[in-house]
Parts: C-alpha cells; sequence; structure tokens
C-alpha cells in the first residue's frame, strides 16, 4: 500500500535520518523494517498502478526482490510514487531509500544522489501519429513537442534544440494523453517508453528510435549513502547468477515489446555494460 | 571570526544557503516571460469574468425568469469546484468528446468560468447595496427606468462593488498559478522546471515568489488605496 | 460510452480507490479547517490589540498569505523546506501545514473584521456596566462576534476544501491522482475514461462543497436582517 | 383671496391601500387648493408616509382615485413620469445622491427628465441655493454637507422641477435642533409663497405656524381636519388630545 | 431638606479634555449634589457626550479632576470596574446586548460584576420592569422590541446595579414622540424618587419639567447655571438666547 498508516512511521523514521552522512543505513532499513524505493505510478510497463492499486512494472518487480534479499520478504517494501521531477527531492529530504523510477544517469544528477550499477539501457526515442510520421528532428520545426517535465528528454531537447517549443507535462499520463488529442507533432522521451507506448497504442509509430548518446538507468541512493549503494551493487552482481532482469524482462516488458525488440538492447544484467 | 566562518559553512553546507547567483541572473528572461504570460492570462481571464459577471448580476438583480435559474446554476457551479480541476475536465476530458481547445483557450475559458461567478456576486452585492431611498428619491425626480439604472443605481453600484472587484482580480491573478497543470508557461511551472532538471530548487523558488511580489504587491497596494478612496467618497471623510 | 465507463468504475477496485482518494482530500481539510479555526481565533484577538508593532507583524504574516498563491507555498514546503533543512515530511503533512498557516492568517482576519464591525457603543455600554476587559470579551464582544464571522468562516472552509485540489501537485495521493491512474490504466479499455473520471471528480468536489456554501448563504441571509 | 376659493389641485378619494392584505390607508378623503399648506399629523404608524408615497405613485393602490388639476392619476393609462414632474418629494433621510455634486443632483432631474436647457436651469438653481443659503456649496459633494445642508439641498432640488405641489415626509426627524431650524426656515418661507405643500412632520411648533389646515389620522382614517389654532388649543376627538398631551410635560 | 443642604455627590473641578490636540472641553467646573436632576443643554458638538463619558472613564482626560462622594477617579490607582458600578450610563443608541434575552441583559451586571445572588437580582429586576411596564416582556429578545422599549430596559438594566448616580446621553434622540414620552415618563419618576441624574437632552419641555438646574454649554465651557425657571424665561447669556430661540417659531 502506498498510502496510509506507513507514513506515520516515515516521519519518525525523518528525524532519526537527519543529517548528511548516513552510515549506518542499511542498519536502519533492517530496524525500520521496510525499504523505501521510489517508482512511478503511470509509466507502464515500468511503473504503474493496476486495477487493484498494485504496483506493477519492471522497475516494480527488481525493486521487490531487493526488499526479499534485504529483508527476507519482498512485501516488506514500501512503494513511494514519485513524478520525474520530485525523484531527486525525493532522495535528498530522505522520503525514500532508494530511486528506481526509471532515472536515467546524467551529470546533473549525479551532483546530487549516488547511482548504483545500471540495470537498463535507454536512448531518447521520438513518437508520433502515422498520419504525420516524424523521422528525424528537423521535422521537428516549427512544431510543438510533448515531453514530461524532469525528464532526459525535456534536458536534452532544451539544451540541444534551445529554438524547439516544448509542451511540458508533470505527468507520463498527461503527456501521452495530450499527444493522443493532438496537442502536439510529437512526444520525446526515453525510447524504452515509446516503444513501448508505440506498441500498444495503434495509429502511432516511433519514428526516431534514438536520438543522443545512450545512457543508462540505475537504482539511485541518497548523496554519501555509499552502505547502501554498495549493497544495491553487489546485489545486481547476485542477481545477474540467476538472470533476474532478464526474468524480469520476460514477466513485464515482453508482452509489450514482443520480438522486435531484443532484450540485450535494453537490460543490463549484473550492473556490468 | 571563527564564529563567523563556522556559520558561513553553516549555511552552505546544512542550509545550502550559499546561492547560485549565475544560475538566477541567468533564468531571469525565463521569469520575465512567464510573468508576462501569467499577467496576459490573468488579464484575458478578469475581462472575460467582469464580462460574464455583469450579465449574470443584471440577470439576477432583475431576476429574470429561467434566465436567472440557469445562471444561478452556472454560479453554484463555478463557485463551488477548484479550478484545476475544472481547467482538467476542459483540457483532457472535453477531447473526448471531440472538442479539443489550446491551453490558453482552455486557460481562459477556465478562468473566466470561475471568476463569472465571483465578478457577478460582487456586482450583484453592489447593485443590492443601494438603497431603497435612493431609487425613489429617483423615481420621484421622474426618471425612467432606464434613466434611474443609468444615472443612479450603476454610478453607485460600480463603486460599492469595487473592494470585492478588485480582491477578484487578485484572486483570479494567483488562480493562474495552477495553469502549469495544462502545460501553459507560467510562472510556477517554469519554476517545477528548473527545479526537475537543474535541482537548484532555493533559488527557483526564491525568483518565484520574488516574480509574484513583483506583480501582486503593487496591485495589491493599489488595491488598498482604490478601496479607501472609494470608502472616503462613500461615507466622506 | 456511459457503459463503459460506468464498468470501468464498478469492476476492479476503481469506485473503492476513488473514494479511498477523496477521504485523504477529506481528511486534510478537516484537520487543516479544525486546528486553523482555533489558531485563527487567537491570531484575530492578536490583530485587534493597540500595539503598533503587533499590528505590522500581523499585518505583513497575513499579506504573505494573501499576496503568494497557496500552490507556491505548497512548493515552498514541499521542496524548499526540504531541501534547505533537510527534513522529510509526507507531501499530505506539508499540505496540512501549509493550510493551517494560511488559514490561520484568513481566519484571523475574519475574526478580526467581526469584531471590529460590532459598533463602539456596544463595548461602551459593557464597560458602563463594570465589565472588566476579560468580561467584555466573553459575555459581549465574542458571543456577536461569532456570529458575524460564522458565514465567512463557512466560505473559508469552503474555499479550503477546493484548495485541497493542490495537493495532487506535491504528489499527494487523494482523489485527483487515484483518478489519473485509473485514466491510465483503463487508456485502451476506456477511451474517454479522462472526460468521465475528471467530470465525475468535478461532481464530487461540488457535492462536497455546495451544501457549505449553501449554509453560509443561509446564515448570512438569516442573520443579516 | 382666501384659500377656500381657490381651484382644488389635489383630491383624494376614498383612498384604500393595503400591505400584503393589512389595511394601511382605509378610505381617506382630502382636497388640496392651490396654495395651500396641509400638516398631517398622527401616531407613528398611523399611515402618513404610506399617504405620501401613493400619491406619488411610489406604492399601488388598491381602492379609490387620486385626481391632480381634475386629471386620474390611478384610472386610464399613466404616465408617472410626466406626473411625478409636477409632484416633489422630500424624503426623511437625505436622498442626494452621492456620486454627484450638489449641482449635478439639481440638474439631474431638469436636464434629463424634462429637457430643458442647462443654462436656463443654472440659473434658477442658483437663485433657489441663493434663497435657501448654500449658494457657496454648488460644487460641494453631498458627504461634505451637514444633514441640515442636505435636506435644503434635496428640497431645492424637487423645487427646481416647478413642481405643483410639495411633499415633506419628516424631513427634520434625523436632524439637530439647530439643523432642524434651517430647515423648516425654508419652508416657512416657501408657504410664504404659496407653494401648495403636504407636510408630515412631529415638530408641533413649526406645524401650527404653518399649517393652513391640519390633517390628524389615526390607524389609517383621517379622524380630524380643522384649523391649526383649533386643532392644537381645541382638539375635537379624544384620540387627539391624547396624541398632543405627549408633548405636553 | 432643600437640595442645596444636601451632600455634594459629584464634585467636577476645571476638566479638560482634547480629541488629538483639539480641546473639546475647556476646564467644566460642576457640582451635583445627592438626589439633584442636571439636565445639560447645548448645540451640537459642544461637548454634552464628551463630558458624560469622561465621568464614566470612557475617555481618559488632559486635567482637571472628578470626585465621587469625596474620592478621586483620575488620581492615584483607580478601579472603575469598581467605581462604573456606582455609575449608570444610558446611550442614545438603544444598546442592549442583541444576544442575550431582556433578563439576561439586566442579570449580567448585577452576577458577573457585583457578584450578587441571581434569584435576588431577579426580585430587583422584576419590580423595575414593572415599574416601566415592561413586566411581560422579560423573555423578549432586543430585535422584539421597539425602540421606546428597548430604552425603557436600557435604563432598567444600569438601575439594577443600585448605581449612586445616572448619565443619560440624549435617550431620546432617535425615538418617535409617543416613544419618547413613555421614556421619558420613567425618568420624571426616577426623578420623584430622587434619583441623582445628569441629563443630555433636546426635548426643552421635559428638560423643563425635570431639571433642579440646567447647564448651558458652548464650545466645550459651561456658559451658565441656572435654575429651569429662570433659564427657559430669562436666561442670562446672549448665547443661550439665541439657542433656544430654536424652539420658536
Ligand atoms: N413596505 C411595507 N410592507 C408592509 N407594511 C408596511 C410597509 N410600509 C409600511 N408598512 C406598515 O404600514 C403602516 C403605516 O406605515 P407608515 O410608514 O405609513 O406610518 P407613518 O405614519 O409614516 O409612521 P412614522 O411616523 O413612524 O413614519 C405601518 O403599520 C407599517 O408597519
Ligand atoms: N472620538 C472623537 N474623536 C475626535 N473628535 C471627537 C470625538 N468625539 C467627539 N469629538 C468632537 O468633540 C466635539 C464634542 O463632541 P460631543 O459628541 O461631545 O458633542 P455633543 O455636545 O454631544 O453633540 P451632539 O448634541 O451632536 O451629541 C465635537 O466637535 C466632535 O467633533
Ligand atoms: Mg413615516
Ligand atoms: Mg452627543
Amino acid at each position: 500500500g502506498q498510502t496510509g498508516g506507513d507514513q506515520a512511521n516515515n516521519a519518525n523514521n525523518a528525524n532519526k535520518s537527519n543529517g548528511a552522512s548516513s552510515a549506518g543505513s542499511l542498519e536502519e532499513i533492517k530496524q525500520r523494517g521496510t525499504l523505501r524505493i521510489g517508482v512511478f505510478s503511470d509509466k507502464p510497463p515500468f511503473g504503474y498502478v493496476d486495477a487493484n492499486g498494485q504496483n506493477q512494472g519492471f522497475d516494480v518487480e527488481i525493486a521487490r526482490r531487493f526488499a526479499k534479499d534485504l529483508l527476507g520478504d519482498e512485501s516488506k517494501v514500501e512503494f513511494v510514487l514519485v513524478e520525474a521531477a520530485n525523484r531527486v527531492p525525493y532522495l535528498e529530504s530522505n522520503k525514500v531509500d532508494i530511486i528506481m523510477a526509471n532515472f536515467t544517469v546524467t551529470e546533473e544528477r549525479k551532483q546530487k544522489v549516488d547511482f548504483a550499477n545500471p540495470y537498463m539501457k535507454v536512448a531518447l526515442g521520438i513518437v508520433s501519429p502515422d498520419g504525420a510520421l516524424i523521422t528525424s528532428i528537423d521535422q521537428l520545426q516549427g512544431k510543438k513537442v510533448i515531453v514530461n517535465k524532469g525528464t532526459t528528454a525535456q534536458d536534452y531537447l532544451t539544451k540541444n534544440h534551445p529554438d524547439l517549443e516544448l509542451l511540458k507535462y508533470d505527468q507520463n499520463t498527461e503527456a501521452f494523453e495530450a499527444l493522443k488529442d493532438g496537442r502536439g507533432a510529437a512526444l520525446a522521451h526515453d525510447n524504452t517508453e515509446v516503444l513501448a507506448w508505440a506498441k500498444s497504442n495503434p495509429g502511432f509509430t516511433v519514428g526516431v528510435p534514438t536520438l543522443g548518446s545512450t545512457d543508462t538507468i540505475a537504482p539511485a541512493v541518497k548523496k554519501g549513502d555509499t552502505e547502501l549503494l554498495n549493497w544495491i551493487n553487489q546485489e545486481l552482481a547476485e542477481l545477474a547468477k540467476e538472470n533476474f532482469v532478464k526474468q524480469a524482462y520476460e514477466k513485464t516488458l515482453l508482452p509489450v515489446y514482443g520480438d522486435d525488440v531484443k532484450p540485450e538492447e535494453l537490460i543490463v544484467e549484473g550492473g556490468k555494460l | 571570526m571563527c564564529e563567523q566562518r563556522s556559520f558561513a559553512e553553516w549555511t552552505e553546507r546544512e542550509a545550502g544557503m550559499n546561492l547560485n547567483w549565475e544560475f538566477i541572473l541567468q533564468n531571469i528572461p525565463l521569469y520575465e516571460k512567464a510573468a508576462w504570460l501569467t499577467l496576459k492570462l490573468a488579464f484575458g481571464g478578469t475581462l472575460f469574468s467582469l464580462l460574464l459577471g455583469l450579465i449574470c448580476s443584471v440577470i439576477m438583480y432583475y431576476r429574470i425568469p429561467l434566465l436567472k435559474t440557469i445562471m444561478g446554476g452556472y454560479i453554484e457551479l463555478s463557485r463551488n469546484t477548484p479550478l484545476l480541476i475544472q481547467v482538467y475536465f476542459l483540457y483532457f476530458g472535453l477531447p473526448k468528446l471531440g472538442v479539443t481547445l489550446s491551453e490558453t483557450t482552455c486557460a481562459i475559458l477556465g478562468l473566466s468560468f470561475l471568476g463569472g461567478s465571483y465578478m457577478a456576486e460582487a456586482l450583484r452585492g453592489g447593485m443590492e447595496a443601494v438603497s431603497k431611498s435612493q431609487i425613489e428619491s429617483g423615481l420621484s425626480l421622474g426618471l425612467s427606468r432606464w434613466q434611474l439604472i443609468r444615472y443612479v443605481v450603476f454610478p453607485q453600484a460600480f463603486s460599492f462593488s469595487i473592494p470585492a472587484l478588485g480582491a477578484n482580480c487578485i484572486f483570479l491573478l494567483k488562480e493562474t498559478s495552477v495553469l502549469g497543470a495544462i502545460a501553459i508557461l507560467d510562472l510556477m511551472n517554469v519554476t517545477k522546471d528548473l527545479i526537475g532538471m537543474y535541482y537548484q530548487t532555493v533559488e527557483s523558488l526564491l525568483m518565484l515568489v520574488v516574480s509574484y511580489l513583483i506583480i501582486l504587491l503593487p496591485l495589491s497596494l493599489f488595491l488598498t488605496w482604490l478601496e479607501r478612496k472609494v470608502r472616503y467618497a462613500e461615507f466622506g471623510p | 460510452m456511459l457503459n463503459s465507463a460506468l464498468e470501468m468504475l464498478f469492476t476492479s477496485q476503481n469506485i473503492v480507490r476513488l473514494l479511498e482518494g477523496l477521504l485523504v482530500t477529506i481528511r486534510i481539510a478537516f484537520i487543516a479547517i479544525l486546528i486553523s479555526a482555533c489558531t485563527g481565533i487567537a491570531f484575530g484577538l492578536l490583530m485587534t490589540m493597540k500595539s503598533k508593532l503587533i499590528k505590522v507583524l500581523c499585518r505583513l504574516y497575513l499579506e504573505a498569505f494573501r499576496i503568494i498563491p497557496v500552490l507556491v507555498w505548497l512548493f515552498i514546503g514541499y521542496f524548499g523546506i526540504t531541501s534547505v533543512f533537510n527534513i522529510h515530511l509526507e507531501g499530505e503533512v506539508i499540505v496540512i501545514i501549509v493550510f493551517i498557516l494560511w488559514g490561520t492568517a484568513e481566519m484571523g482576519d475574519i475574526v478580526r473584521g467581526a469584531l471590529e464591525s460590532l459598533p463602539r457603543h456596544q463595548s461602551d455600554s459593557g464597560k458602563a456596566l463594570g465589565l472588566s476587559f476579560g468580561q467584555l470579551y466573553r459575555y459581549v464582544l465574542i458571543p456577536q462576534a461569532v456570529r458575524r464571522m460564522l458565514p465567512a468562516t463557512i466560505n473559508l472552509a469552503t474555499r479550503m476544501v477546493k484548495t485541497t485540489s493542490l495537493a495532487v501537485l506535491i504528489g499527494v495521493v487523494e482523489i485527483l491522482k487515484v483518478g489519473q491512474q485509473i485514466i491510465e490504466n483503463a487508456r485502451f479499455t476506456v477511451p474517454t475514461a479522462s472526460f468521465w473520471i475528471y467530470g465525475l471528480i468535478f461532481m464530487l468536489y461540488f457535492i462536497m462543497c455546495y451544501p457549505l456554501s449553501r449554509l453560509a448563504k443561509r446564515l448570512e441571509a438569516k442573520w443579516s436582517s | 383671496m382666501s384659500s377656500e376659493q381657490r381651484e382644488i389641485l389635489l383630491a383624494i378619494k376614498d383612498l384604500h391601500k393595503e400591505y400584503g392584505g393589512k389595511p394601511v390607508l382605509k378610505g381617506i378623503d382630502l382636497q388640496v387648493r392651490r396654495g395651500e399648506v396641509i400638516v398631517v399629523l398622527g401616531p407613528s404608524g398611523c399611515g402618513k408616509s404610506t399617504l405620501l408615497r401613493c400619491l406619488n405613485g411610489l406604492e399601488p393602490i388598491q381602492k379609490g382615485d387620486i385626481l391632480l388639476s381634475g386629471q386620474s392619476l390611478i384610472r386610464g393609462k399613466v404616465d408617472w413620469g410626466q406626473i411625478r414632474q409636477q409632484i416633489g418629494m422630500v424624503f426623511q433621510n437625505y436622498d442626494l445622491f452621492p456620486h454627484m455634486t450638489v449641482l449635478e443632483n439639481i440638474l439631474l432631474g431638469p436636464t434629463k427628465v424634462q429637457n430643458r436647457e442647462r443654462s436656463q436651469v443654472m440659473e434658477q438653481a442658483k437663485a433657489l441655493l441663493e434663497r435657501v443659503g448654500l449658494f457657496d456649496r454648488i460644487d460641494a459633494w453631498p458627504r461634505e454637507l451637514s444633514g441640515g445642508q442636505k435636506q435644503r439641498i434635496a428640497i431645492v432640488r424637487a423645487l427646481c422641477m416647478n413642481p405643483e405641489i410639495m411633499l415633506f415626509d419628516e424631513v427634520t426627524a434625523s436632524l439637530d435642533p439647530e439643523m432642524v431650524r434651517e430647515v423648516l426656515d425654508v419652508m416657512l418661507g416657501l408657504a410664504k409663497q404659496g407653494m401648495t405643500m403636504i407636510i408630515v412632520t412631529h415638530e408641533m411648533g413649526f406645524a401650527q405656524a404653518v399649517a393652513d389646515r391640519v390633517v390628524f389620522m389615526d390607524s389609517g382614517n383621517i379622524c380630524e381636519i380643522a384649523g391649526p389654532q383649533e386643532f392644537f388649543n381645541n382638539p375635537r376627538t379624544e384620540r387627539a388630545k391624547q396624541f398632543l398631551n405627549i408633548f405636553q410635560y
């Protein structure tokens, strides 16, 4: 459950875990008995809430496994729903222990948080309606491009194509909805994301499958929390032995991507590129 | 000396108070643009609200049947629902019925829908504050119904309404802050953007507050002055 | 179209989740209104003090909340405070705190207005009877002020209920957020979901606020005569 | 020429008026000759104000007739805008329009309703202001005037329409004694100049001084009509005696 | 025992009062003996209300002294709560507390300030209400009363504190003549029973009937103190003559 009684707990813990150094964070998590992980609630198939209010998705699969291996029970994870723009503040203010919300590793973010080893590869992609398919970024001149606030897509377009007019939304839901309502010529986002979305939305195609450099997606922890960071890296290495990330892929992403996409293009096993 | 340094350290480390001035200067144009947009939207919204409110208030004052019921329903709907939901509905809901309106249209429509009822109540309050004896002395001078409205009721009603109308202007200006939710690049949205991209939280928030102060403080002072002046006119020195 | 919308709501947990979201909304509003009614009265009394300094400070506090939109305060509370002080507070807690601060300011002004609108000869005749300062407030001024400020207070409560909708913008999972999750989930099955869900939430807010504003109007009409 | 021989300017015949079924005027008969000053007296709530309001068409009546210069104000199609120009009225509350200066207040009716030449009305306004001693306040705002001054301006405003008859409803009721005097002096002056007037007042000394006839009303009826000397020194009805006693200590 | 021989209850000595630098009372000297009725007359704005408000401590004074039963109300530590119990005051506006019934209005002071037994105060309240003819309105709300009734209740409320002296500030100024009479009759009754009173009024007939001495004030000074017959028939000062002329037509 993402709401309700847990919150009171968190507020208490906050006071204890104040301060810059988070030495002993593993100990603290164990004492608390729950692992708080920030995930998306509206970004299927990576992180979303299903019709019964349950968190689901690729990130969520891995997050559950973390909890199981750290605390012995996968129900001991507490999912905190985050949005693209508040992932850093959530870590900084100790609202979560780990962010696993499709968090792309960038230079700016590295200044603020510590990234563990990656579990996924990503580049940007642009999806647009079949009727007016955008196959190159140059076609977007003078048109509106939809992005999600606080994502690498916004970051990339703002810095590299400052002349493009961006329509920025807080939430994924809203951004894709806006594309469907024809409010912009195209939508730029992680290619994993747009590929998945175009798959399940007939009439839309990813005309630009890779844009910019390939980045990685990794769990992030609060700056300086090396103890938790090391544990995650170790854990990812452990999981590689049973190909857990691949399993998670098959469970959550395969139904969406089908066989068009090779899993190796997307996932990173064992934290090693 | 030593203490000073430790305080500086504290602010830097604990409070993150060493502001990134470069970042602030860099982004001033962004805020300036957003401030103009905010003003433009508020102005448009206020204008249409006034128009809508005027029509509404006259209908309510004269108790025109049917129209009065419709306007009454509108006023209740508009006053008892949040603007955020109103614009969400206009922006994301209506396209499902085939009506797709642009961000700006939705914003101004939403502001007017909300503001219309507030303006109507303000104007109607003013009209009803014109005393019955004023109307009767107008009548006993032989003024026709229209002349009565034109020369006696309206000038007074308007000055009675000024404080409420002014408060509504500020209210609408402040309400524009939720329009970021439908991708309007207003002050709020720009701030959220900068926080999300560069994580310069304190700087961005500071600029946001300063922008609102620059816009709203003079307006609020002006309205206080105007209100006092009007009240002076009403009751004398 | 309506059928599929109804189906979306009533199969699975959706309607229950929406109502749970509504509960969060109501909880925020209720706690904030209750507390700020009390603190507001204290603040209002403070504002009627003769001291210039207190007057100026109160005015500054009030104007800060009058001039800067509540949403901005929410952001300051949510992003600003946490990033400056490293305090961890839930979104919901922040909303409640900001609402209480805001409500105290507005409520205080209502109380001040009500007290100052009492005719001066009311306190004169109380004093002429020999009532002490405390007795004057206790028996004469406050009971009368309460009647005068009740409609405005209820209106403030309505405004606070309406403003809870902003909580979603700082990540509180309340009715609007739940609605958005449902819309996301139903994007293949019910493409028109956003129309129905936003429409429904619109009506839910109306159902919460309308009785309140009716009550305020009734009281106003009753006591103005 | 004694007033008995002059033409009848206003005739009220069996006037009935109800407020929501409650009778307030129960058959009033009264004839006012040109140049006559009628003072209406009576206890509070007896219907004095209501009577004046009916004469000016501010209240619809249920039965009876009112004739101004022989022409009915009730039967047929009545142009009240036209009639009200002939009937000036001043109320208890100082009802100057607060958003207009003294001069604008006075000019409004003559220029907008009667479409008279502004300059010509201005002449008249100045003369009248001179007469009530307020010429220097011509550009003042109502809020800058005392109560007594406001009432004098209100009288000028009504006079400037050149009415046939003036109605005064307790115009001094909320004034201080000195201001009361200012206003009553203006009315005494008008009476001397032959203005036809119906005056409702509680100032007994003034009533005695100004009235040609006193009309005493009680609960919607006229109880007694008499000359002022007769009425004040020797009232015929018991009710009138009782009423006058109030003012004796 | 003529009033000249009775003890001095209230002594006002060289009282000065300013509002923001503007002098409003410029040295008032007056002695009131027990059982005496003083009527204060004077044009509007001359400082009558201000004088009464100073006596009751509602306004701070700048110079001079006020002695009640020989004890200063100005020098040293003054317990106004205590003193105000001995000085009853009734104002022009009907100042009943609108959220309390007639009885609650009357009981408030005696029970909360004087801590007297409720049942005992009730006895007294009933007797007083009986005397002003309002016993049947004991449970009414102020809004259900006419202006005259409200003022009579306000008088009872003040009397129920068993004050040494009563101050009345134009208590009939906004009443209809009949109600004026009701209220003045109550005050006449009080005077007969020997209550010490200072009365500000514009009712000349009443003033003449009730006063032991008339105090005429003009612009912050006392111009004339005289017996009522003497003052009304033969005023000494020019200003008083002028003032009295206002009431003659
Ligand atoms: N608009 C109204 N609706 C209902 N009743 C009314 C209205 N106006 C007056 N009345 C009633 O009609 C009666 C006569 O009122 P009116 O004002 O004519 O009395 P009045 O003689 O002028 O008294 P006063 O001396 O107090 O002015 C009163 O009983 C009053 O309550
Ligand atoms: N609170 C105040 N602040 C400033 N000036 C005041 C105040 N109260 C009264 N005054 C002034 O003091 C003077 C005396 O006022 P006061 O009310 O005592 O007169 P009054 O004799 O009672 O007149 P009235 O017969 O109109 O009641 C007036 O000139 C008035 O303007
Ligand atoms: Mg009347
Ligand atoms: Mg006075």
